[in-house]
């Protein structure tokens, strides 16, 4: 729109809205909230403006970001996901149990990890199933799977604690490149293998484009099914990931390792600005949130929060990040379920 | 929409209807509900049931609970019904209640109560029901046992002790002075407070020992670690040593203190979990406070059975040993071997051996 | 891939069969035939109108031809072979594809997406997506219809006519398809054009018929005649005729459409009825100012219908919805009747007597599972109930009097509003107003809207009433000759402002022209 | 913008004014599951089937189905009530703290408290536009905290049991009081809604918000009262809870969220709001007890509890669930 023969043009076309491509105020408002927050505690607490403090908070956000980009997937399609404690307790359990360990004989090292990984994607996939074949809601469909998960999760650990021996699982928690512990890296890794899926792949784009008119991708001759079942196989396989992770850091499999999963992911989601009603959103949205949320822990810690106020203040903290998210955009007519 | 219109009259009719007719009862009718006077029971061996209730069987410790009271019903012919309410105050209730409106007459209970208030209605369910009972670890102080013919036996261990046992160990272990942080458990549980309690008593003790922090784990090795990594980071060097109010938060400390490259930190816990003993053994960790499992789910099942048979009556039960402390051992380095494999024997459930365990009646 | 077959419609002339033919097509629903045996043959390189009234089975027998509605007998033969449609993928890869009268784009996604969704064909391969090549294959769809949007610009941030491009785009993406000249169907292409927006998709569909055959729909029957070769008519799920469009009329049309003689000048139909000279003024805005519009100033007298006219994005819906308490404002006065008018909420604006049709009947107008008569009695509680509690023997007596007033097609009172064709929805929709007889003034956002001519002459002659009974109306039409027609006075808003106000008392009227030149 | 056009299945379909038998059955659903269920675990254990037994479940089921009674309200306006466990914690402590000073007007004050807070909570839902969802969820970390801090983290018994005992009382000796109130609750709020406008408006709001408003309906108004029933309802579900723990805790309640809208959806009211009812969620209170306590009575081993608690659960939604009025299930 620079060449004055253009600019004619534009008078007639009577202040059209302009395409915009670029970032919205609706998109900076988390990151912006996450340089506040991050601030805030800085200037109140001098342990949190360590290095190694950001080396833990980094390293405490890896899990959560694992599940939250898992998650995001299935928020994205206007789904909702509390499979998370379950799906994560089974992967937790079987890693446990096929990689060396303290109750039998298997030492499968990387094989264990694809066999639970692969074990929490059929979850996620009976989730899918149970949702596009049975037409059960989301929100109960991943309900009864994080039950069934659970369910086989106690079945496997049979009442003894299985610890893990595998010196490369182990190593996953403990060791360190450029100050990062290799489970953050795996979390970055994540990260960026989710954001490829959600640009560039079929699958990322179609959730993005159900959450956005499901039934045009009916009109338009797609099958939104199989993708439907495909996005809570992959959600499945991120959790799955997670609970090895979590395995990995506590060096034994436990039957909660998720627990608690499913309402911070959601709230870590939310947070970095992904609408629940799908649609908008994403990875690298996510990605601020779990950042957001864990300064939040960390930091209520460092400035030394009573244990009992915390949860409250992080309540607080997420209402007040949506409100302020919200309000400057609030509409009359406008629907908020 | 059609699903509204007559059910709606029909059950606001019944329900006044049948209210206004008869009135209101303070039981329900039919059913087991006998009520009263079972001082002691004479009951077939055979037709004894033996419940034992937990939180949940992913923890080895409350697995092992139930695997004790596995093997007293095998001793005695039987099977035990294993019921777990995950950690659930109100799913337990729901339990014990359906499980009151069944057959009570020769029904044998060992409950551990979710917390101090959850022990009340299951004590006065199981009183009115009359089905025999034996809780563990959480009452409410000013709840007596003696005052109920049905709830025979309260077995706890002294919370206070083992947190000040453990805190002492551990002020030894940094050599007396220097900065600690506690991880506490669940913070509406009697446990948890009386192991802080006794923290303090033990930190009182040892005034060159000081508590630099204390943040509440929830009894749990995962948020155990993600609290202790930030600790680390807030409290740095300055961290000697580690109180945990259980083995699990003990454990997911140590894992934090692995991952931050730190092994000059002393970590103590309670309960004796299997983990932590090879973890006592190998030197990782400081102590810990026995608390023998398998012998907790017999010796519940073991008093009921006993009494239900008549070859204990209630009121021979001493008064001391109605509710009482239970055996416990400080384990170190020095004396782990003995407790690494707990064993029941059959001579701890002999209805003439029951309260050999006893430290004392709970004050 | 366009050798120009220029060949003109001369039905009989040709040796090709036809590129679609429909034969004795039957679709049964509960308790009424939508199709009752609808022939039907659109040539190859022709562009084919189809008309009819709402309930004609318009859209039946095109959801029959997009493989979105199981015909229960009939064929349809396409290039001289019988097909059975099962889903739009099978439509489409026999060259059938539809351009839906509501749009059919995922609002998130880039129109380069939207336009290539569902056969995307090189620009996926093995599910990754080649951004470039899929820029370059929508570059090439929207080339085709000169459209010069940004083919990666959000779906969202686009205006509805570019919108309407994008969805023509996207179906013209059959061509790829399928090797032979695709079919397109356009229902209701026009409703939401702007004027200079119609004709760029006309020359559109003049260009297409180079290449494919086309089915335009629409209830404007000047335009059907205008852009169709040939036009076939539908009633009551049969084909009553057909006709070459050059030399029809369109009351012909409108005469085979409803079974007797019309006319298209329906506009005027009651105008003489209309004696009462317009009141008091009793709607006075004074500077008011929101988020798209500023320091608008409106005069609107009892009995009187003012229309507002203005190009998208001037401003006049939100405007509408402001006067409704829907919109906020920032500035200025509202006086209704004298007295100082509350804007803080729909509720208030209810209560002064103030009444409402939003333009988006289906999300906005109502409430589609609710029944006729929870619809029409949601807003006037007192006319329903005695004392808090709905006497539903009241409403009974109250909403089938409305039925019958305003002759609303329904088979019960009890039934769910979205199973009414639009027209009947719609006087559903505005009974809702009329029922405790307290309206005062009616804001009518595009009140027919997707209704054909029937429904429309009847909404008409509804407001005429009104206004006769001396309600106050501001109408923003669908057309500027609907404004025209409809209106006592016009005022042209542009870029927010009113800008100029044109008296249209009957036999005064003024041309679209004079308005046009007000409008840019 | 675009609006579904398969949104509109039927737009020139005619009409069937009676309902069909199909249409009648999946009415009844949860009926249906909810017998099945029984005679089930009836077949498992033929203990179960006692008088005593369904006593004892129906008088379990009393707070749950206060809980989601008043939930499904919120969920009919289209929203959720994420809070309402934590809330009933919460007012369990209330309970227990203001009994001694109270005394009977105790009951009536935690209603009104927790249906206040309810409200609090609609208004920040509506004034602020934030979705139910959020607000909810940050509703229920905050009233945990001031839960767990004004009881100092721990139990607090309540020895005044006269205040509550009326609840432990059995009506025609085999209904629980407690179950009975819970009837009482489903009605009135059922007849609320049916016998006056506020149904149709909850209705509007639960399918269409948007359309609701633009025909001038209270909508902030119903929702705002929607949370405050669902509010009073949690405290109402305290004080049953009271009277059957003689104590309140800061966490007495929490793990009755999930059961509480599993069974509002498996008694098939949808979750995108519109379409339910509150009888539905009785019958689908009643299915998640069953589930709850009967499995683990009837013998199930622990694991396999899970597992079968999880395939019913998802079993009995798919049963229940009308498609017909539900067009696209996310």
């Amino acid at each position: 729109m620079t060449s004055p023969a253009e600019a004619d043009t534009e008078v007639v076309q009577a202040r059209r809205p302009q395409p915009r491509r670029g970032v919205s105020l609706r998109d900076a408002g988390p990151p912006i909230a996450l340089v506040v927050v991050f601030g805030v505690f800085a200037a109140l607490s001098p342990g949190f403006r360590t290095l190694s403090n950001v080396q833990n908070v980094l390293d405490a956000a890896a899990v959560l970001a694992v599940v939250t980009i898992g998650i995001s997937f299935v928020l994205m399609m206007g789904s909702i996901d509390l499979s998370a404690p379950g799906i994560m307790g089974a992967s937790a359990i079987t890693v446990a149990l096929l990689v060396a360990n303290n109750r039998n004989d298997n030492d499968l090292g990387f094989v264990g990890i694809a066999v639970a990984v692969l074990l929490a994607a059929g979850l996620g996939c009976l989730s899918g199933l149970a949702l596009v074949l049975l037409k059960v809601p989301s929100f109960m469909a991943t309900l009864g799977v994080s039950a069934v998960g659970l369910g086989l999760a106690t079945l496997l650990f049979a009442g003894v604690q299985p610890n893990i021996a595998d010196p490369m699982l182990e190593g996953w928690a403990v060791e360190r490149f450029l100050g990062l512990a290799h489970l953050t890296w795996i979390a970055l890794g994540c990260v960026l293998l989710g954001w490829l899926v959600q640009r560039y792949s079929r699958l990322g784009r179609y959730a993005f484009a159900i959450g956005g008119a499901e039934e045009v991708l009916a009109l338009s001759g797609v099958r939104v099914a199989p993708y439907k079942v495909a996005v809570f196989t992959l959600a499945g396989a991120f959790y799955g990931l997670a609970g090895v992770m979590v395995t990995s850091q506590l060096s034994a499999g436990l039957v909660q390792a998720g627990r608690g999963y499913d309402f911070s992911a959601i709230t870590a989601a939310v947070v970095g600005g992904t609408l629940l009603t799908g649609g908008r959103g994403g990875i690298l949205h996510s990605t601020v949130g779990v950042l957001l949320v864990t300064v939040l822990t960390n930091g209520l810690v460092q400035v030394g929060v009573s244990p009992y106020w915390q949860g409250g203040v992080q309540g607080l903290i997420v209402v007040a990040a949506v409100a302020a998210a919200v309000i400057p955009q609030r509409r009359r007519n406008q629907v908020t379920k | 929409m059609k699903f509204t219109s007559r059910p709606t009259a029909a059950v606001l009719g019944v329900a006044l209807a049948a209210a206004a007719l008869t009135g209101c009862t303070e039981t329900a009718a039919g059913g087991g509900a006998a009520g009263g006077d079972v001082a002691s029971g004479a009951c077939d061996p055979a037709d004894v049931t033996l419940v034992g209730q937990v939180r949940n069987e992913s923890n080895p410790y409350e697995a092992s609970w139930l695997d004790g009271g596995d093997a007293f019903a095998e001793q005695v012919g039987l099977t035990q019904e294993r019921l777990t309410y995950d950690g659930d105050s109100t799913r337990q209730q729901e339990q014990i209640s359906q499980l009151l409106a069944g057959d009570t007459e020769c029904l044998v209970m060992n409950i551990l109560p979710n917390g101090d208030s959850d022990t009340p209605p299951i004590v006065e369910g199981a009183e009115a029901a009359g089905a025999y009972l034996v809780t563990q670890w959480n009452k409410p102080a000013d709840l007596n046992v003696a005052d109920y013919d049905s709830w025979l036996s309260h077995i706890t261990y002294d919370g206070v002790e083992s947190g000040r046992q453990i805190g002492d160990a551990l002020a030894e272990a940094i050599g007396g002075s220097g900065g600690i942080v506690a991880l506490q458990g669940i913070l509406d549980t009697g446990a948890a407070k009386d192991r802080f309690a006794g923290l303090e008593e033990s930190l009182a003790g040892n005034p060159d020992v000081e508590l630099l922090d204390d943040q509440t784990a929830n009894f749990s090795r995962a948020e155990a670690l993600e609290v202790t990594k930030t600790l680390l980071t807030k409290h740095g060097d300055d961290i000697k040593g580690i109180w945990a109010a259980n083995d699990d938060m003990a454990l997911g400390a140590l894992e934090a203190l692995q991952q931050a490259g730190r092994d000059d930190v002393a970590v103590v816990g309670i309960d004796a979990v299997p983990d932590a003993l090879t973890a006592i053994e190998e030197g990782t960790m400081t102590a810990t406070v026995s608390s023998d499992g398998p012998w907790q789910g017999g010796i519940g099942l073991a008093i009921g059975y006993c009494v239900a048979t008549g070859e204990l009556a209630v009121e021979d039960i001493a008064a001391d040993d109605r509710a009482w402390f239970a055996e416990q051992f400080l384990i170190q380095q020095d004396n782990v071997a003995d407790f690494v494999s707990p064993e029941t024997s059959e001579a701890d459930f002999a209805c003439d051996n029951l309260f050999s365990r006893s430290q004392g009646a709970i004050s | 891939m366009t050798t120009n077959l220029q060949t003109g419609p001369v039905p009989g002339g040709r040796t090709a069969p036809p590129a679609l033919e429909v034969r004795g097509l039957v679709k049964h629903y509960p308790g009424v035939k939508a199709l009752d045996g609808v022939d039907l043959v659109v040539h190859q390189n022709e562009v084919l109108g189809l008309a009819g009234e709402n309930g004609a089975g318009k859209s039946t027998l095109l959801k029959a031809l997009v493989g979105l509605v199981r015909p229960d007998a009939g064929e349809i033969w396409v290039r001289g072979e019988r097909v059975r449609l099962r889903s739009v993928v099978d439509a489409a890869n026999h060259g059938l594809g539809m351009v839906f009268q509501e749009q059919s784009l995922v609002p998130n996604l880039t129109a380069a997406e939207n336009i290539v969704l569902g056969s995307e064909g090189p620009g996926v391969r093995r599910g990754i997506y080649h951004w470039r090549t899929m820029r370059r294959l929508a570059q090439e769809q929207l080339d085709k219809i000169g459209s010069h949007i940004d083919p990666l610009a959000r779906t969202d941030s686009l205006s509805f006519a570019d919108r309407q491009m994008v969805e023509i785009a996207k179906v013209l993406r059959i061509e790829e398809r399928t090797s032979h000249p695709p079919v397109i169907i356009l229902d209701e292409p026009t409703s939401v054009l702007e004027s200079k927006e119609i004709e760029t998709l006309f020359t559109q569909v003049r260009r297409l018929r180079e290449f494919a055959s086309v089915v335009f729909v629409s209830h404007r029957l000047d335009e059907v005649l205008d852009v169709c070769d040939r036009v076939a008519v539908l009633r009551g799920g049969r084909s009553v005729g057909e006709v070459p469009a050059a030399g029809a009329a369109p009351a012909e049309l409108h005469r085979m459409m409803i079974g007797s003689t019309g006319s298209d000048d329906h506009y005027h139909d009651g105008l003489a009825e209309r004696s009462e000279e317009p009141g008091r003024p009793r709607l006075v805005v004074r500077g008011l100012s929101g988020r798209t519009f500023r320091d608008v100033d409106l005069e609107v007298r009892a009995g009187e219908i003012v229309g507002i006219v203005g190009v998208h994005g001037s401003g006049r819906e939100d405007l509408c919805r402001a006067l409704f308490g829907a919109e906020a404002t920032t500035a200025g006065e509202v006086q209704l009747d004298g007295e100082r008018l509350d804007l803080s909420g729909t509720r208030a604006a209810c209560a002064a007597g103030i009444g409402y049709v939003p333009a988006e009947r289906k999300t906005e107008g109502m409430v589609g599972p609710m029944s006729v008569a929870d619809n029409m009695t949601l807003t006037k509680q007192q006319a329903r109930c005695s004392g808090p509690l709905v006497r539903p023997r009241k409403q009974a007596t109250l909403v089938d009097t409305w039925i019958e007033r305003l002759s609303i097609r329904t088979p019960h009172r009890g039934t769910a509003i979205q199973r009414l064709s639009g027209g009947n929805q719609q006087k559903v929709v505005l009974a809702r107003w009329l029922v405790s007889g307290d309206v005062r003034l009616l804001l009518l956002d595009h009140p027919t809207r997707g209704l054909d001519i029937g429904a429309r002459s009847e909404v008409y002659r509804l407001m005429r009433e009104l206004a006769g009974s001396g309600v106050a109306t501001v109408l923003l039409a669908d057309s500027l000759e609907e404004a025209i027609g409809m209106s006592d006075r016009i005022v042209v808003m542009s870029d927010g402002r009113a800008t100029t106000e044109i008296a249209a008392p009957s036999g005064g009227k003024p041309t679209p022209l004079d308005l046009v030149k007000e409008m840019v | 913008m675009s609006t579904p056009v398969l949104a509109q299945p039927a737009s020139d379909a005619p009409v069937v004014a009676r309902p069909t038998v199909g249409q009648r059955l999946t009415s009844f659903m949860p009926v249906i599951a909810l017998v099945v269920l029984l005679a089930a675990l009836t077949v498992v254990d033929p203990g179960f089937f006692t008088l005593s037994s369904l006593t004892a479940a129906v008088r379990t089921a009393a707070p749950l189905v206060v809980l989601a009674a008043g939930a499904t309200v919120v969920v009919l306006c289209g929203g959720i009530d994420l809070s309402i466990a934590a809330l009933c914690s919460l007012a369990t402590v209330f309970f227990a703290l203001w009994l001694p000073d109270l005394g009977g007007l105790t009951t009536l004050a935690i209603v009104a408290v927790a249906g206040a807070i309810g409200a609090l909570q609609g208004v920040a839902h509506v004034l602020l536009r934030i979705p139910s969802f959020i607000v909810t969820l940050g509703g229920m970390s905050i009233f945990s905290a001031i839960a767990l801090v004004i009881s100092d983290a721990g139990p607090i018994p309540v020895s005044d049991r006269g205040t509550t005992h009326w609840l432990t009382l059995y009506v025609a000796g085999v209904l629980p009081m407690a179950f009975v109130v819970a009837l009482v609750v489903v009605a009135v709020v059922s007849l609320v809604l049916r016998l006056t406008p506020v149904g149709s408006w909850v209705r509007a709001i639960g399918y269409s918000e948007s359309a609701a408003r633009l025909a001038g309906s209270p909508v902030d108004l119903v929702k705002v009262g929607a949370f405050t029933l669902s509010g009073a309802c949690a405290g109402l579900a305290a004080v049953m809870l009271v009277s059957r723990n003689f104590s309140g805790s800061p966490t007495m309640a929490d793990n009755l969220l999930l059961p509480a809208v599993a069974a509002i959806v498996v008694g098939g009211t949808a979750i995108t709001g519109g379409h339910g009812s509150l009888w539905r969620s009785l019958a689908g209170a009643l299915v998640v007890t069953l589930l709850r306590v009967g499995l683990p009575i009837v013998g199930v081993p622990s694991a396999y509890e899970q597992i079968l608690y999880g395939a019913i659960i998802v079993a009995a939604v798919a049963l229940t669930l009308d498609r017909s009025k539900v067009l696209i299930i996310k």
